[in-house]
């Protein structure tokens, strides 16, 4: 059976614990084989690249040299922001030989090399393309029957990235949650930006672009936000309460990894989902399943 | 060295003469290039003027020269002056060669030295080359009087007219039921406002009524063999299942039909048609055709409603019609196929096909047309709301490295037609949403100035998106546009009813197909490479294909009908001559020497290339043939020679060059 | 000798890896902030700051919030009809004011980036709860507050580990920093 | 150093874009290094490999073969078989223990005078760093080929 190399990602060993047990869980439910990288280190996330791009790049690099040394052909990162730095290094890597060369040399200092033959993948992809919607579908033991999804592509999973795809109003997220018998709600903001890092770097800027994601999702009646990337779920659930400080708000309405109600679909416990750990109840959902 | 050659070096005043020992490179070209020939050497301040050319001619006469060298300008500009001096005094003019050393040496480079001694090895491969040179005769081919004109637009419409009028016979294919293209589906046409269809319809009427048209519509170019003068095109004539000799075109027959069919293409998807049915009630000629996949009577084989009730005798409706292929002789062709509209849907943050109300802009000239599907009134989705406030988005799908990188020309004036008519209508508010207003021809910026004065507003910058989400409650069941309006630096969020995209044109989905079969070639941008961008905008390649309107690129209709008048008169001069001449440049195959290996035959774009079974060899045919040479570096055999660029004569132009030929070279 | 290199030639070169066309393409067409979701936080337009590049007002640019206000959505790069990567021309200039320290004072910005380095060159890992101290005090007391009130929430909910995680080949990876950036001797 | 090498460069040229582009170059006053010495043909797609070789083994360093870009060939599509034939030609010449840098290709449109100035000067360049082609025994042995091909040419009569 084909095994992935798993790159967690420093939040999914704090703030985003639930997205790695949910993603775990799922992976091994689906038959997914996911080895995690050893000894992986920070991606740098978005706050790496207005100090040196070189060595942003090269951080990425360790990792991906890491997962070819390991053998394995396909890179997983179930955090977009992670995913969109692995996907581009490794891309440049093919395209630029002088990066390339500037890279390995500092790698050299760690014994290690990189060539950029990693396939990179978001989890999502992974899921929806390797294991398939009807293999999941089959699968299901509680669909998630009338439960209005918004789905939370976010940006970097999809940006800057143009190949021939749709990258302004895409539907994979949305024939997923179908697969898993929800209802995908027609979700304007789908695509726009959570504010990223602006939440610690501008407060105000990043508050007031969550607000917007809320309230849209509240307007099209979503009884939940699914995101694909902690950095966004981080933003829209645990600043919720500063959100409604600042605007005067009410909102409380529950935000959930896609492998949250991936895994409630094919019947994992709720705590073996990490739900519970949410600081806006996630509850409601279940109500749905159960 | 039986040969005598003369050398002549130009000043060019002190353009060249600047730059380069003049004197010195003659008298070196005399010396050291004796033993290859020369017997003459000269300088004069101006060889192209005509006591320089007497000069030539007075050697050529005086010492007999057998070849001549004119060391110059560039070829493009005074080869054929010098030939045709050359051909006055007697010699072959292609026995003279002239060698670049102006544009090529004294106007590039700023070292005298290093200039005089290129000048020398220039020279020097120019006599190596013409020693190998021919005498050559022109090609002689008679012209067909008779032209093939493919497109049924307004650039074909005026083209074939021009021919008809001026009495010689004309063939025009159209691939829809009627002729007119696209300026049949407009409304008004800037800068005047004059009605389309006014203007239109007398000039479709007289194509369908002229003596000197064949008209083929529903019919579509399959197959083109032969050369300049002498074309042959196959056409497939699909089948109406209508037999056009006896049916009047009453329109009983469209009337009765049952089935309702969204017309995609006339109609721009915004009203219906039947399944038997013209296009529009103007369409010329009147038949209809019948639309095989939507016909019941096709498709389960009942009703028959139009048969049953076409009143001509004998019936006019014939089910068991066949497609047919007929063959039509031209000496010339005139392409003129126009162009696709941009599919809005290519840029989702538009909105198009997801909110209703955003429109293209072919949508809304029906919407305009009093014979379209709303009868002229400007209305949402609904077909019945009046909008109070509309967005134009420029530049959709145009100057974009996402979609088009070119501008397409025409969508400024048509946004800004558009925004007339919106508030001549319906009063509403109209808001202009442009990179750059472009009006560059006449009464355009004045047209832009009234739209101004009638109270349009226009916002500089492009739209970023279209969306249906509202923030604020002014926003509540509209459409919002959100752009930076870059004259004040600010973001806006626009709130209207009605959003039109002014949609760019792009070449035909198929136009790469269709060029390859007519062997002419597209830019990079896909549009048909005319053969000079500005001195010869529509002649192509290709000899005796002409290309007119769209095709070429983007343009509005003034200048599609200049294109079209420009490719007839182009096509007429071709009649008049009744024979043409062509460059001898050409190649042409040993057939002692060719093994039939056809390596030559898949390399040629022109197909002039053939495999004669009989003696397992191949043959060219001269009139096709461009001269290209590629068969000729790719003949395993070396069986192949090219006219004017022989092996021989390139290879002994390298040595020259190289100054190989200095120390006698053993024989 | 010298070359005097303009400012947009300035900012090209502190692009290195990346592969847009240059920023001379720009139409000034306004696609970029007509999408951008945090302009209103900045005191110029992504489009703005472009034409004060070109035109080489070096400080006015150096003196803007706007590339720090930029939340690297990449929605303008993807929709730039002059294909312009303009989220890394974004990153570029938070480098080339960083590099050159000059920057709008009282921004967290440049704060926060090079504690994150520090932190990443120490650990190998990032931890939340480090960067908070870097920051929270440039909210002020209030900001204080709010971030107690978030942080007792996420404590109480197990999402905040309380010691800091270290990768195993830290001297190497530090080795393999130190060949790109100084960061002194190991000790 | 006492005296720079100053290469000889031939250059093939197609009648409609790059031969063009030289012509504009010149008629801009663009200066550029006088090192490359042009032959007109109508088509890159004419460029017989054996052109080349012969233009190195007769004493040039460098062969710079220029054409119209890709898509835009007058002849539709022969600037591609000119793309083919220089790539096989690099492999031979790697074959023959000659650089393959010596040979270049450039496309140039007519309305790129200012690129086709360019090019040149920075190939003139590389070939000056690559110094004289000394092209020894190749030469001989490309030439006695020659004859013998010649030789077996006369023999139908």
């Amino acid at each position: 059976m084909k095994q992935y190399a798993y790159y967690p990602g420093c939040s999914l060993e704090s703030l985003a614990t639930s997205y790695n047990l949910s993603t775990l869980e799922v992976a091994h439910n689906l038959g997914v084989d996911l080895k995690e990288i050893k000894d992986w280190n920070c991606c740098g996330a978005t706050a790496y690249f207005p100090v040196d791009e070189l060595l942003a790049h090269t951080l990425v690099a360790r990792n991906l040299a890491l997962a070819e040394k390991d053998g394995l052909s396909d890179f997983v990162a179930p955090c977009s922001a992670c995913y969109k730095n692995a996907y581009f290094t490794n891309a440049y890597l093919k395209k630029d030989p002088d990066l390339a060369e500037h890279i390995n040399y500092a790698l050299e200092a760690d014994n290690l090399h990189v060539n950029g033959t990693m396939k990179v993948r978001h989890l999502i992809e992974v899921f929806i393309e390797d294991v398939g919607l009807e293999e999941i579908g089959k699968k299901i033991t509680h669909p998630l029957k009338g439960l209005r999804v918004a789905p939370y592509y976010g940006c970097q999973l999809l940006r800057p990235r143009k190949e021939n795809e749709n990258v302004e109003n895409p539907q994979f997220f949305e024939s997923l949650l179908s697969a898993l018998g929800a209802e995908p709600v027609d979700y304007p903001s789908k695509t726009r930006c959570c504010g990223g890092s602006l939440i610690i770097t501008n407060r105000k800027a990043a508050l007031d672009m969550v607000h917007i994601l809320l309230q849209d999702a509240v307007n099209r009646k979503a009884d939940v936000i699914a995101t694909t990337c902690p950095m966004c779920n981080v933003n829209l659930e645990v600043y919720q309460g500063q959100v409604n400080r600042e605007f005067g708000t009410q909102f409380a309405i529950p935000v959930m990894y896609f492998t949250q109600l991936m895994g409630v679909a094919l019947g994992i416990k709720p705590g073996k989902l990490g739900i519970g750990k949410e600081l806006v109840s996630g509850e409601p959902v279940l109500a749905f399943a159960y | 060295m039986s040969e005598k050659i003369g050398v002549y070096v130009c000043h060019c005043g002190t353009n060249i003469a600047g730059t380069v020992d003049v004197k010195g490179v003659a008298e070196w070209a005399a010396e050291h290039l004796k033993h290859r020939g020369v017997v003459i050497g000269r300088e004069y301040k101006f060889m192209c003027s005509s006591l320089g050319q007497e000069l030539v001619e007075k050697d050529i006469k005086e010492l007999g020269l057998t070849r001549v060298i004119v060391a110059a300008c560039s070829p493009h500009l005074h080869e054929k002056t010098f030939r045709t001096a050359c051909e006055r005094a007697g010699l072959n003019p292609y026995l003279c060669e002239m060698v670049s050393i102006r544009e090529q040496v004294s106007w590039v480079h700023a070292d005298k030295a290093a200039a005089t001694e290129k000048s020398k090895a220039v020279i020097s491969g120019g006599v190596e080359r013409v020693l190998h040179n021919e005498p050559l005769e022109p090609i002689r081919v008679p012209i067909h009087a008779d032209t093939l004109v493919v497109g049924g637009g307004i650039a074909g419409i005026q083209a074939a007219l021009e021919i008809a009028d001026a009495g010689y016979h004309v063939c025009l294919v159209e691939r829809e039921p009627s002729i007119g293209g696209h300026m049949a589906q407009f409304d008004k046409t800037f800068p005047t406002l004059d009605c389309s269809a006014c203007i239109l319809t007398p000039k479709m009427v007289d194509v369908g009524n002229h003596p000197n048209i064949t008209l083929l519509t529903w019919s579509e170019v399959v197959k083109v063999d032969g050369f300049v003068g002498n074309f042959k095109a196959t056409i497939r004539k699909k089948a109406r299942y209508v037999n056009t000799d006896t049916c009047t075109g009453c329109g009983i027959c469209w009337e009765k039909c049952p089935k309702k069919v969204v017309d995609n293409v006339y109609e721009a998807g915004l009203g219906n048609r039947k399944a038997i049915y013209t296009p529009f009630a103007q369409a010329v000629p009147r038949y209809p055709v019948i639309d095989v996949e939507n016909c019941t009577y096709f498709k389960n084989g009942k009703c028959k409603a139009c048969q049953i009730f076409c009143p001509t005798e004998p019936n006019s409706i014939n089910f068991d019609q066949k497609d047919e292929m007929l063959e039509v002789q031209a000496g010339n062709i005139i392409l003129a196929t126009g162009y696709d509209l941009f599919d809005a849907t290519r840029i989702p943050q538009y909105g198009y096909g997801k909110l209703p109300n955003v429109f293209t802009s072919l949508e809304f000239e029906r919407m305009c047309n009093a014979a379209g599907p709303t009868e002229g009134k400007i209305v949402l989705r609904d077909k019945t709301t009046t909008p109070k406030s509309v967005v134009i988005v420029h530049c959709v799908g145009s100057r974009d490295e996402n979609y088009n990188k070119y501008c397409s020309g025409i969508c400024c004036m048509q946004s800004l037609k558009f925004a007339h008519l919106v508030m001549e209508r319906t009063g509403a508010e109209v808001y202009n949403c442009y990179i750059d207003i472009r009006t560059p021809f006449k009464d355009y910026e004045e047209f832009y100035k009234r739209v101004l004065e009638e109270g349009g507003h226009f916002i500089r910058g492009k739209v970023a998106e279209v969306t249906d989400a509202a923030r604020l409650p002014e926003e509540e069941g509209k459409l919002i546009v959100q752009v930076e309006d870059t004259l004040i630096g600010k973001q806006r969020r626009i709130p209207v009813d009605m959003v039109i995209l002014s949609a760019g044109i792009e070449p035909r989905h198929d136009a790469k197909e269709v060029g390859k079969l007519f062997g002419i070639a597209c830019g990079a941008s896909g549009w048909y490479t005319e053969k000079h961008p500005k001195l010869d905008p529509v002649a192509t390649m290709t000899e005796g294909i002409y290309i007119a309107g769209c095709v070429q690129g983007p343009k509005d209709i003034p200048v599609s009908v200049a294109q079209g008048a420009a490719a007839a008169a182009r096509v007429l001069g071709k009649i008049q001559q009744g024979v043409i001449s062509l460059e001898p440049i050409k190649a042409s195959i040993n057939e002692t020497q060719c093994s039939g290996c056809r390596i030559c035959n898949g390399l040629c774009p022109f197909n002039a290339i053939a495999f004669i079974e009989d003696d397992k060899v191949s043959s060219i045919n001269p009139a096709l043939c461009q001269g290209c040479g590629t068969c000729v570096a790719a003949c395993p055999a070396g069986a192949i020679s090219g006219t004017g660029f022989s092996d021989a004569q390139i290879i002994a132009q390298i040595d020259g060059l190289l100054l190989r030929n200095l120390e006698p070279v053993e024989a | 000798m010298s070359i005097e290199l303009s400012f947009n030639d300035e900012i090209a070169n502190v692009m290195y890896a990346t592969h847009g066309n240059p920023i001379k393409d720009c139409l000034q067409c306004g696609t970029c902030s007509g999408t951008c979701p945090a302009v209103e936080f900045m005191d110029h337009t992504p489009r703005v700051i472009i034409g004060l590049i070109s035109a080489g007002y070096k400080d006015e640019v150096l003196a803007s919030n706007t590339f720090w206000s930029c939340a690297s959505c990449y929605h303008c790069t993807v929709r730039c009809p002059a294909g312009i990567d303009i989220a890394d021309m974004m990153y570029a200039l938070k480098r080339y004011s960083i590099w050159k320290g000059r920057h709008q004072e009282g921004l967290i910005g440049p704060v926060f980036s090079e504690s994150f380095v520090k932190m990443i060159v120490n650990s190998g890992r990032s931890f939340e709860p480090l960067l908070a101290p870097t920051y929270i005090f440039k909210n002020g007391p209030q900001g204080l507050v709010q971030e107690a009130q978030t942080a007792t929430g996420l404590m109480l909910k197990g999402r905040l580990p309380l010691l800091p995680k270290k990768i195993k080949g830290l001297k190497k990876f530090q080795n393999m920093v130190r060949r790109i950036i100084p960061i002194g001797e190991p000790s | 150093m006492t005296e720079q090498f100053e290469p000889t460069i031939i250059g093939f040229t197609c009648n409609w874009c790059s031969y063009r582009a030289a012509d504009l170059a010149g008629t801009s006053r663009m200066k550029y290094a006088p090192n490359v010495r042009l032959i007109r043909m109508m088509c890159s797609g004419r460029l017989d490999p054996t052109f080349v070789l012969r233009a190195l083994s007769g004493g040039a360093d460098g062969v710079m073969i220029t054409g119209c870009h890709p898509g835009e060939c007058h002849y539709i599509e022969q600037n591609y078989k000119a793309l083919r034939r220089f790539l096989l030609l690099r492999r031979v010449l790697t074959g023959l223990g000659i650089e393959p840098e010596r040979v270049k290709l450039v496309w140039a449109s007519a309305a790129e005078g200012a690129r086709f100035a360019s090019e040149t000067t920075a190939f003139v360049e590389e070939i000056r760093k690559l110094g004289p082609l000394n092209w020894g025994k190749p030469v001989a042995a490309l030439e006695n080929l020659q004859e013998e091909v010649s030789k077996l040419e006369e023999v139908p009569a």
